[in-house]
């Protein structure tokens, strides 16, 4: 589903946020990303989303090179993926519920099924009462809920997430874990960033540990630390 | 793109404008100015080339008859020179009338109004010209009914400087109006670039979340026609109202103005669509730029 | 404040001249083009005034002498009007010149030249004014001069005529140029008012953070101003450079374009002061929008 | 050293965020302040940096009645305060060694001890190499951590951190906390508020939680979660 072949991204500045990394992510898989802060998880992200190009090496999600994507394409690639966003990037203008539907909107789907849709995935997140809130007008962890209900609201094959549960409180955290498992258990390729040790321990899928934007390790029902 | 759409886009760009209400009514007060300036400009330009046309319309050719002409030879002279299609208006001066306003231009003088007899002052015809610039033809023509040029007394030299004058005026006027017309598109196109530029965060995410170039850029151009639209109406009706405040103040007052030298309606049509066409290109172009994501 | 906080603020403003340069060329762009409009009014304000007056001091007066008057009597009366202060030139006509004049008036007319005898134009002098303006007041002295009303001849009608147009357009000229400038100082607060719009998030966070108004704003403020003074002295020189283009060419082949009645100097540090005032106060007045954190 | 009497704030749209809290932290305290996704944690912090207004009740910090304080002495207030916001707020055209540096240049301190310490603290929150990085050039943590040497730069009398380890690794977090405790010991009052129950599991600090905009525990030496 999602290939990395001898990847290396550096940025403008110099900076290497990847090196060399080769990665294979089957459809249907479950896998915990995880590193140090600047390791080259978000960078990632958004090479997938194709939100930035690799500097070598190249890509394929879904049966594509993303190198061979034309720019008038892409929108259609990244429909077919979800993606919640380290920062949210929530539209400042729309409410929860708007912000949700707009990524219905933009496929195409009818008004009825978007007013449906949106309030019932934003009751799962723990958002029902704030359907009608600005960004603004929001907590940190409300606004990132509403970045993981967007995400997966029109049932994307393949679902990224960067730090989804980094303002969420221990307990929400369980349930939106929960819901990326179901999501997956129904057939979703999920790739989830993050640096909760706990719930990596505690689900046992398998990690890909980055380091200074190489991937040193790949294990199968790992664990968040190297488990010697 | 599906055809609910247009409703979709419709209420974003409705709900935008009221959203981000302090960036519309500056783009809206911006397009307002400018439209207003550039009217101004269309305005005066049509009321001097008015003016300048009235001028030309006072410019008098003389044609004296010889001493010996019969009243014949006048008869038909006046009949073939009023189907003259450049002549508005052409007036006999019999000797005897000459002879009247002669004695009136020195009554302050007795010794020279009575110096002349009423058989030195000749006939003469004198002609109206719609335009000034055939005096030349008028009298071409009239030298071919018969007339020695030094029998023909017209202003060559004050239709020369007028044509002159009128020209360079007329064209000094385009220029004007077209340098407001950049301006105008320079300073508007400014403003909304100034407006998307503090949105440009937005259409990043739009992008990334998957919108098209088209679902993203739609709103924002139907937006930028409604400020278009707006300022552009409200600039059009203050422009023509204060035109024909002008023209009634100037036609009882001043001199006359030909108010039907302007067309107030296309005028406010022309206004609008300049208004409305510069919004929605400039918000179209300004959006470009961050589709890029 | 601290004195050495000047040093950090303009570090500050240019840095952000440099990081934000969209907006910057934006905001610079605006105020060049409203202060080359405003700048093109002022000109052409100074313009027309200067022609108005031009053709004002064309006016002649012109006073008879009676038939009987003595060449002593003459010297005497062209002596003292040569001293009023308000005529610039005095010709003097002789009877014989007057008859000259008459005969080259109607050369073509050979019966009424030759109708007049050479004692029957009086003599008389023509007196050119330096104020149109003043002609009444001449026109009093010359009657104590010994002049009776009958004997002068100066066109009342046009003079008054001209003062009152020239009044018209002097006022309209003002007003346009006041339009103007508020047009200017709309568009250009408004594009300042945009363009830190979208900082608005950075003043709530150096207000977070402990800044006190005044160094939130002093920085934006000294941007404002360089702004300003870009955008203003870019079209200030233009400006001036056309206009001089213009004097040079308009001498050359138009009229005489009185040169001296436009300081170019003055003119361009005025345009130079509107475009940084506006472009201080602008900054001044947006930014403290978003200080109330 | 801060003092909560009765304090409720209700948002413009009738969304209650705190309900009569009442709560003192005296000097030298460190308290973490736990809680649910949406229990007004954030709301206390923007009260006591009078970001907002309370809609009943009052507080004081430092001795000084916040509703009391003119408009123009809000700075001077804010001085005493660092504070490390969940959104890190840093300003996007400024380098991380400049957003630090602002801190200090808004108290009116020499430009030498700027240039002196600026690069120090950064290095200290593992920074040395991003000294000149722009936030839009770092990741999610370095900004994060960016946001936190700001907070302390200038080491005012209390620090407020709002989730300051929600980006970071379990490593650098640890590192976090740690410099928050040196900081702490030195006689800097600390207010965090966190969701890191590991954290404050093993720190075995003063732990005041919110459920709901109501204060519902308050235990010296507590853990995250209610122990019976
Ligand atoms: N736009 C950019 N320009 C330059 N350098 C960048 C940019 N974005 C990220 N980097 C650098 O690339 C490296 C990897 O960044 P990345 O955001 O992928 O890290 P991360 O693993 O997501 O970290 P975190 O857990 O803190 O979010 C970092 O050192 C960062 O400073
Ligand atoms: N500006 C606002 N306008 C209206 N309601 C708001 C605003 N800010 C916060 N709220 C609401 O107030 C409540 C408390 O918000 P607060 O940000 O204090 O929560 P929090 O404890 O910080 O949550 P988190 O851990 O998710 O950051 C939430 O229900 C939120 O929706
Ligand atoms: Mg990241
Ligand atoms: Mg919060």
């Amino acid at each position: 589903m999602i290939y990395f072949n001898n990847v290396t991204k550096v940025y403008d500045n110099d900076a290497v946020a990847l090196e060399d990394v080769n990665l294979g992510i089957e459809a249907g898989e479950f896998v915990f990303l995880v590193g140090a802060s600047g390791s080259g998880k978000s960078t990632m992200m958004r090479l997938i989303l194709k939100e930035l190009e690799p500097s070598r090496g190249n890509i394929s999600v879904n049966g594509v090179k993303l190198g061979a994507i034309p720019r008038r394409y892409v929108p259609k690639h990244r429909r077919n993926l979800g993606c919640v966003f380290q920062d949210y990037k929530l539209l400042p203008n729309k409410t929860a519920a708007e912000n949700v539907a707009y990524a219905m909107e933009v496929t195409g789907q009818k008004r009825r099924a978007v007013r449906t849709k949106v309030p019932q995935i934003l009751d799962l997140v723990g958002l029902k009462d704030k359907l009608n809130a600005f960004p603004g007008q929001l907590s940190g962890g409300e606004q990132q809920r509403v970045s993981i209900a967007r995400a997966f609201v029109s049932q994307p094959p393949i679902l990224i997430a960067d730090e989804p549960t980094g303002n969420l409180d221990p307990e929400t955290s369980v349930g939106i874990m929960q819901l990326l498992h179901r999501i997956n258990h129904i057939g979703t390729t999920v790739l989830v960033a993050t640096h909760d040790r706990e719930m990596v321990d505690v689900m046992r899928k398998r990690v890909v540990a980055l380091e200074a934007g190489r991937v040193v390790r790949d294990k199968v029902r790992g664990g968040y630390a190297n488990e010697v | 793109m599906r055809s609910n759409n247009w409703g979709f886009f419709l209420r974003e760009a409705v709900k935008n404008l009221r959203l981000n209400l302090l960036m519309s009514v500056t783009a809206i007060t911006t397009t307002a100015v400018c439209v207003m300036i550039l009217g101004a400009a269309l305005l005066v330009s049509a009321h001097l080339q008015g003016i300048i046309r009235n001028v030309g319309q006072d410019v008098t050719i003389t044609a004296f008859f010889p001493e010996n002409a019969s009243q014949e030879t006048i008869d038909d002279t006046l009949s073939s020179v009023q189907g003259y299609p450049e002549v508005s208006e052409s007036t006999y001066v019999s000797r005897e009338e000459a002879l009247d306003r002669w004695k009136e231009t020195f009554s302050d003088q007795p010794d020279i109004a009575s110096s002349v007899g009423s058989d030195v002052l000749p006939a003469s015809i004198e002609l109206q010209l719609n335009d000034p610039r055939d005096s030349g033809a008028v009298a071409e023509k009239l030298r071919s009914e018969g007339f020695e040029e030094g029998d023909l007394n017209y202003p060559q030299q004050t239709i020369d400087n007028l044509n002159w004058f009128t020209g360079y005026m007329v064209w000094a006027l385009r220029v004007a109006t077209i340098l407001f017309l950049i301006a105008s598109i320079l300073l508007i196109s400014n403003a909304i670039r100034l407006s998307i530029f503090a949105r440009r965060k937005e259409i990043e995410v739009m992008k990334l979340v998957g919108a098209s170039d088209t679902f993203v850029r739609t709103p924002f151009v139907l937006e930028g026609l409604v400020q278009g639209l707006i300022g552009a109406t409200l600039a059009a009706v203050v422009v023509v109202w204060a035109n024909s405040a002008f023209v009634n103040w100037a036609q009882s007052y001043l001199f006359s103005v030909s108010s039907e030298s302007i067309n107030a309606f296309g005028l406010m049509l022309t206004l609008i669509a300049v208004g409305v066409l510069i919004g929605v290109a400039g918000s179209y172009f300004s959006v470009r730029r961050f589709l890029k994501v």
